[in-house]
């Protein structure tokens, strides 16, 4: 592997510092599960890595009814999936810090990693998306937020410019009557990449959508945020019909690639239906939310 | 002479320090500076488990994890399972079991289902499976390394 | 299922004895549980340098030039080879564990000399003093390619106007050399009586086309060396593989060396399954070591494992078969191409001998096409070819069975083949066990159990394999705590040091513990081949029998001489050596070995097999899937295998081998391909992509182990290796039609092909 | 005397024969009589004076380890087969 510096900065402040000081030479090390395998492949260079996991705006979590639930960017998902308020309030973080890896990959994988990866295939992505989380930015000119949907620009790109580390995601408190979830479809049963993800929301009303959020993985260059799906449904009756329309406006807006693991044809299909299959979880876990 | 790092670190019960590059993985580390070569490489990126071990607490594949972040850690090897002279009951449920042929991915598997059965003494089947997924086995089909886990479930609750 | 109301793992057991067929711990366990065992890659020693080997990125090309100077001017680099580095002894023919092959074949494999001919194929390789410093180096290596159109398919290689992988390649034909220089390396056909008057008596004729993927072997440990080129000019390597003498015997040719020259000591082996029984990294290191002065340790990466070494062949496959109305198959045909990768060899031979081995058919003719394309050169994998070929004759019987209405078992019980039904390749089998097989299949409480719900089917198939039997050797000393060594040279993947010192153990009436197994290198036994074709526990089992019965000869005389008598007045019953003639006088086997030092010699055992009468071994499986049909995704609810062991040995290996080999059979059916890109680019070169099962995606695999004794053995044992990976993805395939009503006709079977599948059924256009 | 069993695709070599008795105590002796009765035998079978490598014998349906020098009795079936191992 190429050579570089290590450093594990104590502070928000400190990083900023390295990163501002090392820009394009350094890069952020949370759970490694991706930056790592990249660094050893070739696929990235750096000279310089600064370990984020001691910084402890990035290593926890935090929930109250006010201002909602706050996941520092580094803490893996084995601490988010054993979290009581998270396992209350947000099963479908639960359903992605499970299903990202395997046992030994969620020792150590992140949302905030998985985020700034911005690969189409994130599986945390869609979910937070349709949970509206938002990302809090720190740079040498201070703080900034950017909602999730907005926060992947390219494979492998995102938002921050050289000198920004992103700190934490923020998720507004459920709604009452809300439900969410996150289905991936894969070959095998663990440890694969997402062929197609839907993460979605619901907030329901006496039988009907008060409104919903749908977002879709591994079928676009980012995660696809599909506002028109969500839209569809807001003031429709809960029904087989309604969830149809909003899951076939899914599938015509996914725009994925022919790769090695489906087709287009297939991608779209299984957006389809994994939208259709999330949503009537979703709604399902709405209801037990009465 | 690259500038090495000095880490000091805790593995298998034991204070250790070392130093290395920061380059290099936990793995590397374990297996070529301090000699621990019970923990495999089969993948280098995570996704076969052979390289499995506890790093505080949770298991993880040395293999993703810098050897600089060993840095005030403890950190269980396939070399610590063992007490003294006394396997571990899934040791000796893996030997009783026939639960290893080859043998390159048992380390990994003995060490994944050591923190199994330390947070839960009775795991149903589908946990057992679900837990061992990031653990590759090419020899077994996974039945006799499910059963011999198992095995060593309701043995570590009949000492209790 | 939460209540069993059967046995998951039975052994149908015909004959019992005192050691064999019990479950003694394995005598290296204790070492592989707490990680003290030294595979390949644990290797260590003072002034080790690490290798690493600079691999082609295209799938086809001529090397223009190669330039090493920046690589070689780095200041951790002690050496740089390429294959110029090689002394030409000129080319050869040569036999190397893995039948014929051609010397120049194999080291141009190992470096390309003048052209590469996969993405994968080594070029160059240094030796540095850290493994980072080595692969920084490879980056300084310049290499000018000329690009050639790759050609990654059998089919399409064998066109008229393919691109030539190799200009000087002249096909073979029913033997014999033709001047048709072609991709087609070997054309060779099996006749057995009329073809057309079978197809003409025939009443339903089925025939069906069918693709498999090239797949990988898939053992967790990459392969690995270290080589030490000393300064008396002797050579030892230390590495992991399935036949030491054959490193020893093709590195010696390779480097034009006397094999007594090289000496390879096995470490213990983390799977092979075929894969490592050819050489890649060892001669390059034994270079890398000569020019450094330094002992240089390889191991490769796990994308080099999959780009850089051999699969096993994809194929592309035809099948026809003509039945009678009640079933009596008439007629047969098959025309098999196989890819053999960058040079000849593909599994295609053994492909031709298994394809109707199951049945005995009157009338047969089968093809077969041994085809180079520019992937890597394939090497064997569990009942190589074996797998490929049942998948298409499996599936066109269970085809058949329904078209007329056949329970698909009575259908295969009214042809299997048996004692005397003559193959097609010639001659008779001798004692097989497809019938019981067949029999304990339809049997057992799995055919019978009910299967509910949609989308579930149920599926069957068999399969074959030969197994080999080939030289073995081992020496027995007898301690005098009433203890034996045994010594013998089969490297153990599986738990064979348990399953050989059983045997002797049985000869001896030891308890297995009181016998202590090692492998040891090519110098310190007789020559051993590979621990491939399910031949360990016969043949080395062999050697071990005859070993502990020179050994127990030895200890009778002993005894004889101590009290006086001649041998003949001394018996040995169950581990106790008896003065016959009514006295009391007794002594055990320890007793007697405590006297052996103050009685005369030290006794020591011998033997070297090369045993005839090897027994080939038929299996089957049973198997229940559920299968989404909007996602095209099989789930395996129920998985039953069955295979005739002749005597299992140690029952929880064969059970191990089975549910082992079942699984890769299920990996190879559900999702394993190379996935290759039209540049010949293996898109998927990592475990995260290349899908093996995991545990999370199978059931327990139940086995039921049947006892067809093979006279060719003591204990009637028949190697159980490799037959168990041959039915899968034909059951598979089975199990899906009945569930969702598609025939797949190519491997993978991934959720992508049987959605495909399910929407071609149902006319869907989008 | 025992019968040699000769692959359809080598039948041109035997004037269309697939079965042919031959003498010999040995099969490297009926080869001898083959060749002697068949010019050709011997080119199809050897390379370098013995058994190409990817030949076997095999002697009333079993693969001879020992090849050419396999006993053969008066009733021996001989077929040359394709030699393998497996992995």
């Amino acid at each position: 592997m190429q050579w570089f510096e290590y450093a594990r900065p104590g502070t928000v402040d400190e990083a900023v510092r390295l990163l501002s000081e090392h820009g394009e030479k350094a890069c952020v090390l949370a759970g490694g599960t991706d930056i790592l395998v990249q660094l050893r492949g070739g696929f990235r260079a750096a000279e310089w890595v600064i370990d984020v996991k001691e910084i402890p705006a990035l290593d926890e979590i935090a929930w109250d009814e006010a201002s909602g639930l706050t996941i520092g960017a580094a803490v893996p998902c084995y601490r988010i999936y054993e979290d009581e308020d998270v396992k209350k309030l947000y099963p479908g973080l639960i359903d992605v810090a499970s299903l990202i890896g395997g046992t030994q990959i969620q020792g150590r994988a992140s949302l905030g990693g998985n985020l700034c990866n911005a690969a189409p295939s994130a599986d945390a992505v869609p979910i937070m998306i349709a949970l509206e989380a938002s990302c809090r930015i720190a740079g040498t000119n201070g703080e900034r937020t950017v909602a999730v949907e907005d926060f992947c620009t390219a494979p492998g790109k995102n938002v921050l410019a050289a000198g920004e580390l992103l700190v934490s995601l923020h998720f507004p408190a459920p709604k009452a009557n809300s439900g969410a979830h996150y289905l991936r479809f894969i070959p095998r049963n663990e440890m694969d990449i997402a062929v197609a993800g839907a993460g979605v929301s619901v907030v329901l009303d006496n039988g009907n959508f008060t409104s919903a959020r749908v977002a879709l993985a591994s079928v676009a260059p980012t995660s696809l945020f599909v506002k028109q799906a969500g839209d569809a449904l807001a003031g429709q009756p809960v029904s087989d019909e309604s969830i149809q329309r909003a899951a076939d406006i899914a599938k015509q807006a996914a725009k994925p690639i022919d790769d090695m693991r489906g087709t287009v044809r297939y991608r779209k299909h299984l957006c389809e239906v994994l939208t259709r299959r999330a949503l009537h979880v979703a709604v399902e876990r709405a209801r037990r939310n009465n | 002479m690259p500038r090495r790092v000095h880490v000091q670190t805790t593995i298998n019960g034991e204070e250790i320090d070392f130093l290395c590059e920061a380059r290099q993985s936990l793995l590397e580390v374990l297996r070529d500076v301090l000699g621990l070569t019970g923990t495999k490489e089969g993948c280098n990126d995570g996704n076969c488990g052979a390289c499995t071990v506890i790093f505080d607490g949770r298991i993880v594949t040395a293999c993703l994890v810098l050897a600089v972040e060993a840095e005030g850690k403890q950190i269980t090897t396939v070399e610590g399972i063992a007490v003294g002279r006394e396997l571990h009951s899934i040791q000796q449920c893996f030997l009783e079991g026939a639960a290893l042929q080859c043998g390159i991915c048992t380390p990994g598997f003995i060490v994944a289902a050591k923190a199994l059965l330390d947070q839960d003494n009775n795991p149903s089947e589908d946990k057992i499976r679900l837990w061992l997924a990031n653990n590759l086995c090419r020899c077994t089909g996974y039945d006799k390394i499910v059963r011999s886990v198992q095995a060593a479930a309701e043995r570590m609750q009949e000492v209790r | 299922m939460s209540e069993q109301s059967y046995e998951p793992n039975m052994v149908l057991s015909t004959k019992e004895f005192d050691v064999v067929g019990k479950r003694p711990l394995r005598h290296d366990g204790v070492d592989k549980v707490t990680g003290r065992a030294i595979y390949g890659a644990d290797v260590s020693m003072a002034g080790l340098m690490h290798g690493a080997v600079l691999r082609s990125p295209h799938a086809h090309a001529r090397i223009k030039s190669i330039d090493t100077s920046k690589a070689e001017a780095h200041p951790e680099v002690r050496a740089v080879v390429t294959s110029t580095d090689f002394v030409d002894p000129g080319d050869k023919a040569v036999d190397l564990g893995e039948g014929l092959t051609r010397l120049s074949y194999i080291r141009n494999n190992v470096l390309a000399l003048d052209k590469v001919l996969y993405r994968g194929h080594a070029v160059a390789a240094v030796a540095a003093a850290s493994l980072h410093d080595a692969l920084e180096a490879l980056k300084l290596i310049e290499v000018e390619y000329d690009l050639l159109p790759p050609v990654l398919t059998a089919p399409d290689a064998m066109k008229e106007d393919a691109p030539l992988l190799h200009e000087n390649l002249r096909m073979t034909e029913f033997g014999r050399p033709t001047d048709k220089v072609s991709n087609v390396s070997d054309h060779f056909r099996h006749e057995k009586g009329d073809i057309e008057q079978g197809f003409a008596e025939a009443d339903l004729i089925v025939e069906r086309e069918f693709d498999t993927s090239t797949v990988h072997q898939g053992y967790i440990e990459p392969h690995n060396t270290t080589a030490l080129w000393n300064n008396d000019d002797r050579i030892h390597i230390w590495t992991s593989t399935q036949g030491p003498f054959t490193i020893r015997d093709t590195t010696a040719a390779i480097l034009d060396k006397p094999v007594s020259q090289v000496r390879v000591t096995p470490t213990e082996i983390g799977g092979g399954f075929g894969g490592k029984i050819p050489v890649y990294i060892d001669p390059v290191a034994a270079l890398l070591s000569n020019k450094s002065g330094h002992p240089v340790k390889i191991v490769m990466s796990r994308a080099e494992v999959l780009e850089g070494t051999g699969p096993t062949p994809g194929s592309h496959l035809k099948i026809k078969m003509g039945v009678k109305s009640d079933g009596t198959m008439m007629a047969a045909q098959a025309w098999l191409a196989y890819e053999a990768g960058a040079y000849p060899g593909a599994m295609v031979v053994p492909g031709g001998m298994c394809v109707f081995a199951a049945y005995d058919i009157p009338n047969v003719t089968i093809d077969g096409y041994d085809v180079v394309v520019n992937k890597p050169s394939t090497a064997a994998y569990r009942a190589p070819g074996a797998t490929n070929a049942a998948f298409a004759t499996e599936s066109v019987v269970n085809e058949i069975a329904e078209k007329l209405g056949i329970d698909p078992l009575d259908l295969r019980l009214k042809n299997a083949s048996k004692e005397g039904t003559r193959r097609a390749d010639g001659p008779k089998f001798p004692r097989i066990g497809c019938l019981e097989v067949i029999e304990a299949m339809k049997n057992h409480p799995h055919y019978s159990a009910p299967l509910e719900g949609p989308n579930r089917g149920r599926g069957v198939a068999v399969g074959f394999w030969f197994n080999a039997g080939l030289p073995s050797a081992c020496n027995i000393a007898v301690n005098p705590d009433g203890t034996i060594t045994l010594v013998e040279g089969s490297p153990d993947i599986g738990g064979t040091r348990t399953s050989v010192a059983m045997q002797a153990a049985e000869v001896l009436g030891l308890p297995a513990e009181k016998v202590s197994p090692s492998v040891v290198d090519t110098d310190s036994v007789g020559f051993t081949a590979v621990t491939g074709g399910s031949r360990v526990t016969f043949s080395t089992g062999l050697a071990a029998i005859e070993a502990a019965r020179d050994v127990r000869e030895q200890m009778i005389q002993r005894a004889a001489k101590i009290w006086g008598v001649e041998s003949d007045g001394v018996e040995f019953r169950k581990g106790v050596f008896h003065l016959k003639n009514g006295t009391e006088n007794r002594m055990t086997f320890s007793e007697l070995a405590a006297q052996i030092a103050t009685t005369g010699d030290p006794i020591v055992g011998r033997a070297g097999v090369n045993p005839p009468g090897v027994g080939g071994s038929f299996s089957g499986n049973i198997v229940d899937v559920e299968v989404d049909p909007e996602t095209g995704k099989v789930t395996i609810l129920r998985f039953t295998a069955f295979q005739d062991a002749g005597k299992a040995i140690h029952p929880s290996y064969v059970e191990g081998q089975m549910q082992g080999g079942s699984v890769q059979g299920i990996g190879w059916a559900l999702n394993e391909e190379y996935f290759m890109n039209a540049e010949g680019k293996m898109m998927n070169s990592s475990l995260l992509d290349y899908r093996m099962p995991t545990s999370l995606d199978l059931p327990m695999i139940d086995t039921v182990i049947i006892e067809v004794a093979n006279p060719g053995h003591p204990f009637g044992a028949r190697g159980v290796g490799e037959a168990n990976i041959v039915p899968p993805p034909a059951a598979l395939a089975n199990a899906i039609n009945n569930a969702v009503g598609v025939a797949m006709n190519r491997l993978p079977m991934n959720p992508v092909a049987v959605m495909g599948a399910i929407w071609e059924k149902n006319g869907a256009t989008d | 005397m025992p019968i040699v069993f000769i692959p359809a695709a080598m039948k041109e070599l035997t004037a269309g024969a697939a079965e042919i008795r031959v003498g010999g105590s040995t099969v490297r002796e009926a080869v001898a009589e083959l060749e002697a009765a068949y010019p050709g035998i011997r080119d199809w079978l050897f390379e370098d004076n013995r058994l190409k490598p990817n030949i076997a014998v095999a002697v009333d349906g079993v693969v001879s380890p020992i090849g050419l020098l396999q006993h053969v009795d008066e009733n021996s079936e001989v077929h040359f087969v394709a030699a393998i191992s497996g992995g």
